[in-house]
């Protein structure tokens, strides 16, 4: 004969299209797990057993009844730990149960807090009924106080002296030669920059305002770059379309590019 | 200072903050010692309610705020042609509940609880300044961490996060004693101190 | 209504309200005659005032309204500032050092000094009571002069002007251009006042 295959989740549905009825055995793994400290995740399958065993035997010697529940969720529990030594097979067929049980194990414990949650909610919602009549008001306008409550020292006056001084000394006209490089013989020409912008846009027919200064190695050839831009706009020959400071530079409409 | 003037002063800077004020600033303003103005304000609230004026001072974790006496709420708003706030949805109390217990929490816990999209509730509640953001907590995303506000504490006459019911033992028999009367209040600060 | 309630919903409403509220609103709201409202807000006023209390009642023609007491100014101004005052920057400071050395100074003449426009640090200077006016240079314009006060003293720790460290080996002193001879702002001052 063959062994009967309990499966863990068609018993919990066998009750009567329900987990209520596994509520009982389930609390009480709940109950055995926060006394060890042990997360629902990390629950074993042999040490669970056993203490659940225990428990069963402890209510047998207290002379209470164990309603059928409990005794079904014993052999569940067995029978998980023999398949875990069995096949591969049985292994995984274990190892899907050990997760469904899990899962009803979670399911429990946040049915049980929802339930908390609710109680503890109307308990609130009575005290709203006090609380909500209690008026506030806004703030008084007050005047301020604009005494200076800090404390310099008589030094920070010289060094401030000193520090007007020094800026005295610098308002002597700059030296030409910081302004090389600044003023100096324009490298990138101006039609030049917009010729090859133009070339730019035709391989796609637009493109972002800043991609268009890629590839510019120093401050003047952006400039050369910005000032072609506003040159073709001027001309009609690109669209600028968006706002923001990257815009789309689209060809303008019947713009050929020569050579 | 002494204690006639104190109690003058603590009047005077509630009454002007409208706010809750924390016990911290009180003590410095006046330059009192702390646990003197806890007893100070102590001797205020029970005056108040002992000549059960219109006024009254409710303590809020470590701070105190001056409201109008909640019987007299109808008078109120009539004369200020205003309406008590409206009652809670069931939906937002619920997740309210939740953060007030599980504190600091984050929208994905409140719906773990409740098995429900909370978006919406939680962002009712931000609004009524119910709840406040606090941080993030230290997980994938990154999500924020909510808690409850002194105004949480008011609006459901609580003077303490410790007021809450304790989850488990929670009995409707066992109420806690309303801090209407002088005498429920004394019993109350007899138990915290 | 029995007195001790009005008392109480008057006290109420006024405190809830913050702005005044006329008499006639009051009137309704309690369903008490106008006369008897006055005469009801008198005697709250004056247990108020007898009572040395923190919050006062002022009538206003024929409203009401609730304030702190005008004596506790200070106390509530302490405990509602919640942002700390800047400490002067330094362009306040170096125009606070010319104004200091060569008062009575007017905004140009800090200006000329420091080689830049010095309207906002002077403002803020005035602001903090640091400097204040002292009259007008008698030039075209009629510039106002500036000099320090008492509170300039007390922050740097000076008993008098004669105590701030000496200004020698100022190299720009003798250079730059200065507008008017201080003897002659002196007089005219002196003048003025």
């Amino acid at each position: 004969m063959d062994e009967p295959k309990y499966h863990l989740a068609g018993v919990l549905r066998g009750q009567g299209d329900s987990t209520e009825d596994f509520d009982g055995p389930l609390d009480v793994i709940l109950l055995l797990l926060s006394k060890n400290k042990i997360e629902i995740q990390d629950i074993s399958i042999s040490s669970i057993t056993e203490q659940y065993l225990a428990y069963l035997d402890e209510m047998k010697r207290m002379d209470m009844e164990i309603a059928s529940e409990f005794i079904a969720m014993a052999s569940h529990l067995m029978l998980i730990k023999t398949k875990m030594l069995l096949s591969a097979a049985e292994q995984e067929e274990a190892q899907s149960e050990m997760e469904l049980l899990i899962q009803s194990l979670k399911d429990r414990q946040r049915r049980d807090a929802l339930e908390k949650v609710r109680t503890s909610a109307r308990f609130l919602e009575q005290r709203n009924e006090l609380g909500l009549g209690l008026f506030t008001r806004g703030q008084e306008p007050y005047e301020k106080d604009r005494t200076y409550r800090y404390r310099h020292e008589p030094e920070d006056l010289t060094r401030a002296l000193a520090q007007i001084a020094e800026r005295a000394q610098r308002q002597l006209p700059p030296p030409a030669s910081n302004f090389q490089g600044i003023v100096g013989k324009e490298p990138y020409p101006v039609t030049k920059k917009a010729d090859q912008v133009l070339r730019k846009l035709l391989l796609r027919g637009w493109s972002r305002f800043r991609q268009l200064f890629r590839g510019n190695r120093s401050r003047s050839e952006i400039v050369a770059t910005f000032l072609a831009v506003l040159e073709l706009c001027r001309t009609r020959k690109v669209d600028i379309d968006g706002q923001g400071d990257d815009p789309e530079i689209k060809l303008a409409e019947g713009v050929e590019v020569n050579g | 200072m002494d204690n006639t003037e104190l109690l003058r002063i603590l009047e005077a800077v509630l009454f002007a903050s409208g706010d809750p004020v924390e016990a911290q600033r009180l003590s410095f303003v006046t330059e009192t010692d702390v646990d003197e103005i806890h007893a100070a304000m102590k001797q205020l609230m029970d005056r108040y309610a002992f000549e059960r004026r219109g006024i009254r001072i409710v303590r809020l974790e470590d701070s105190y705020q001056m409201c109008s006496a909640s019987d007299l709420a109808g008078y109120v708003t009539r004369a200020l042609e205003t309406r008590k706030p409206p009652k809670l949805s069931a939906s937002q109390l619920e997740s309210l509940t939740v953060i007030a217990y599980y504190q600091p929490a984050t929208k994905a816990y409140v719906e773990t609880i409740r098995g429900v999209d909370s978006s919406y509730s939680v962002n009712a509640l931000l609004n009524k300044h119910l709840i406040e953001e606090c941080g993030r907590l230290n997980a994938p995303g990154r999500p924020i961490l909510y808690r409850t506000t002194p105004d949480f504490l008011r609006v459901f006459g609580l003077e303490s996060l410790e007021d809450l019911p304790p989850m488990e033992k929670m009995s409707f028999s066992a109420e806690l004693p309303l801090p209407e009367t002088p005498g429920a209040e004394a019993e109350i600060t007899a138990q915290e101190s």
